[in-house]
């Protein structure tokens, strides 16, 4: 059943040094204030599971946080690459990252089976590719009345996930709409369930023309943290757009060690919460 | 190149002009979606945008920097989750067409974005799969947009990712893939089409002011030209205009954010 | 592409002799008027699919269209047994029917999976039940990472597959809310498929508290139907309640052949559409 | 049977007794229906509801009459799709405690809701399995309630439909079901439980004015009694006003439409 905690009190209870982590969120709604607090309070040798590594990742993954990482697609949405998990891959820094290495297909159809309680999850898929050549986790089976030959993946079981949603209830059900990704899966695919929200309210109530609301009960998260603008710099849709500026800068201070490193600690390491987060970018030339 | 319009404008036209109207298309950011725009801009106002983030039918009024921006859902005509998406959308075989971008493209359309290098030690580290590999196999026929350069067309990838033609007439088939694979590769110089019988792609099509010698000497390996290469129709007034017009109300919206 | 035609013409060029049929609905929804145009229409050897074969199925099976039933709960909800089921079952009549039987859950994995594209659905399911020693198309399959054992059924394919919804725009995209089943499931993993609605609306709008809106684009849609009080006598949330009455009275007309005969050929076959069995009922004392 | 209750409203409020508050519910219909809800409007305030219909956390004013009726959407938490409801909600674990009816059921509550007589040629078919095998595989928890008749409490069954301790102790673990597989049948007459040690219906507890002996002459195998047999609490005024109360307005809904 869910507490409504404050997110260093959430993070602190739900991550733990050497944890398998999935911060889902497929562009919108990317829980960036729940990553900063993971970076502030140091946890350590984390495997993050996520579709889409984006900015966020690259931060936590700079910052030292990391020792492996399942993906998908790694990049900068709309801008390039992520300088900082490349470097970590390309030259073992600040470590080495391990990487097992999907297409989405397979990411979704492994945390449904996670959601599902299914030890694996089948598609038809990676016929042809090289990805099961170094992915032990790829396997081939048949279908039993068919003969037809499919893929196979371990189901997703996170030691914790943690999303961001526009909304709470007092009593932790939460609500979201717009692309909700597999945020739902990653939720219920996970021992523990962290979830910050743009605002609690006496009752969920989507918006009218809110395409796609999904509901999640209070009973299947641990932890409700409200935290206004917890998805900047992607978006929370009926609260605020994209800051796609910030995302074309990431390329420019993520490309360089040293000033990925003063970024860090002036603006996530210096600062106690999103609202001293963003009046710290605010105050810094080009949010540099 | 003749004055009047730019290669990617080109480029992008001439992807546009393979979306026929009324199909289901896969789009992805860049090239793709301002080609799947255009053409739903003009001679395909039917033609369904389905944007892997869920959101399914989207008639946003500029062109999404990423490939769940908010307009996109609440333009679309429904919006499913990602899981969704994959399974009973690309999975189910509801997909007319994908479009697919690359690093590295082989002769027979089967395409790189993983890793430049060794795997284990990459040189560059690419973003990686996405959709792309259930995108080549699934998708009724694929169309694969990408600059020509001898670094990108090469004579061997250095991973695969998805597969276009595998190794030739009848790869698929023996893989049991179920869409047709790649039916054209639109560059920036010209078009290169899988011949009917051995599926190696063939330059087809050049774009206006670009010479054959040209394609082949940007392309890694000896690159097969058709009998009669055709000079791709040029961009009409219509054309330029409704693409430009798109990819400035693009650059206005996105700059206020 | 949606065509926006009559109902009788939508079932006159999809539903063929022999055709694997689904009309689905879970308890909300049931597209009796359709069911109500295929007993007109006198189809005949189909093999009718469905998870809860309720008051329709009785019906359809009754009048003599059936040869084999797929199907995991068939009974009439809140009040019994479905007589005319039963009777083909226990003596033949009107015609022996086959019947290939499952549990809900791989009933849904079934329909999942074909909707999926893939050849089968896999549960962790019947195990220890009788269920698979009846049922060839309930095998089991080893996890190739975990070596667990796992219930697996081929996936539903219906030749035909028919819904009830609450609208559809000029466009034909439908829209659907309130306990939705396995509609979208059935409607993507048919070759052909049909949907009934309330109303066709200028605008799809769902409204203001609809739980879970559920919306079918047009292009996966062969025809859409107008049919207002088409899932009558079941219900239809938004417009009008289950008529718990005739569930209820169903027990009574369908316990014996001649009653039933009397009533499908005077309140269905001796009827046109909707609106002429509605009167039809309300002429005859207690529906009878 | 005392007066002022009847032997169904104390096979009701002896089953709702068993809902701990909390507890994520897979509710049937009819008796586990009635069960629950009075269990949410007396102890069990926070008790979550959840009908295979896809309703999730359902707060009815009235019993439903079917399993998907109105109410339960309009009162939910939430309402997903039926595939959902059996993949994510109860075959992914999360349900504390589900309900199930039978027709017959054995020594082991291993229970029957097919046929009576041969599959191929049944004397009486009967529903089927519906969610059963799947509730009973992967509740946490399960209760069983039936009327005690000699024709319902058999030897052997005619058809297996649902496990519950399959042929004893162990036999759950040899089959990897992920639950603990029923804990209690609650009759009209009283209430059995499995044993610790062997997993063999046990009576534990009798109605009040109800005999042992009465009970051991209805069940079709020689019943293990415990050593001390409880006589099961009466109904307090407060249980049966509730349920009145529920079951009246129920009536008076139902009977508009």
């Amino acid at each position: 059943m869910a507490e409504i905690v404050p997110l260093r009190e959430a993070i602190r209870h739900a991550v733990r040094d050497g944890d398998v982590v999935a911060l889902e969120g497929f562009t919108h709604l990317i829980p960036f204030a729940a990553g900063h607090e993971i970076i502030r309070q140091q946890r350590r040798h984390l495997t993050l599971v996520r579709m889409t590594p984006d900015v966020i990742y690259d931060q936590v993954i700079g910052a030292g946080c990391a020792a492996k990482l399942v993906f998908s697609w790694g990049g900068n949405p709309g801008v390039g690459s992520l300088h900082r998990f490349r470097d970590a891959v390309e030259h073992g820094w600040p470590a080495p990252l391990a990487v097992e290495e999907h297409a989405h297909a397979a990411m979704a159809a492994a945390y449904v089976a996670g959601a599902s309680g299914l030890p694996f999850g089948v598609l038809r898929g990676y016929l042809g590719s090289d990805l099961p050549k170094y992915n032990p986790n790829i396997k081939f089976i048949e279908c039993p009345f068919t003969g037809e030959r499919l893929a196979a993946v371990p189901a997703i079981r996170p030691d914790v996930s943690v999303i961001h949603a526009q909304k709470a209830d007092r009593r932790g059900n939460v609500l979201l709409w717009g692309v909700t990704g597999v945020q739902k899966e990653a939720i219920l695919a996970a021992a523990r369930a962290v979830v910050t929200v743009e605002e609690i309210v006496d009752t969920l109530e989507p918006p009218r023309h809110a395409p796609n609301p999904v509901v999640l009960p209070a009973w299947v998260i641990d932890a409700v943290c409200e935290v206004k603008g917890g998805a900047f710099p992607s978006y929370a849709l009926g609260y605020y757009p994209r800051n796609n500026a910030f995302y074309t800068q990431w390329d420019g201070i993520s490309r360089d060690r040293e000033t990925f490193g003063a970024w860090i600690d002036r603006h996530v390491r210096g600062t106690r919460d999103v609202a001293e987060f963003r009046r710290s970018l605010e105050a810094a030339p080009q949010h540099a | 190149m003749p004055e009047g319009y730019t290669a990617d404008e080109m480029m992008t036209i001439a992807a546009a002009r393979l979306v026929r109207n009324g199909a289901a298309v896969f789009v992805g950011i860049g090239l793709p979606s301002a080609a799947a725009n255009l053409a739903r801009l003009t001679h395909a106002p039917d033609a369904v945008l389905i944007y892997e983030s869920g959101t399914i039918g989207t008639r946003a009024s500029v062109l999404p920097l990423s490939i769940g921006d908010g307009e996109l859902a609440e333009t679309a005509d429904a919006v499913v989750s990602v899981p969704e998406m994959f399974a009973y959308w690309l999975q189910g075989g509801r997909i007319d067409l994908g479009f697919l971008g690359a690093a590295q493209i082989d002769r027979y359309a089967n395409i790189n974005s993983t890793v430049i290098g060794d795997y284990r030690q990459p040189s560059t580290r690419l973003p990686g799969a996405g959709g792309a590999p259930e995108i080549a196999a699934s998708c009724k026929e694929v169309l694969i947009t990408l600059r020509h350069a001898r670094r990108a067309f090469v004579e061997t990838l250095d991973f695969v990712t998805s597969v276009g033609h595998v190794s030739g007439s009848g790869g698929r088939e023996q893989l049991r893939l179920p869409g047709k694979g790649p039916t054209a590769v639109i560059t920036d110089l010209g078009i290169l089409t899988p011949h009917p019988s051995t599926c190696e792609l063939t330059l087809t099509s050049v774009h206006p002011g670009v010479t054959v010698d040209a394609v082949v000497a940007v392309t890694g390996w000896p690159l097969e030209v058709a009998a009669e290469v055709a000079t791709t129709e040029p961009p009409s007034a219509k054309e330029l205009a409704v693409l430009r017009d798109l990819q400035q109300r693009t650059l206005r919206a996105h700059a206020q954010s």
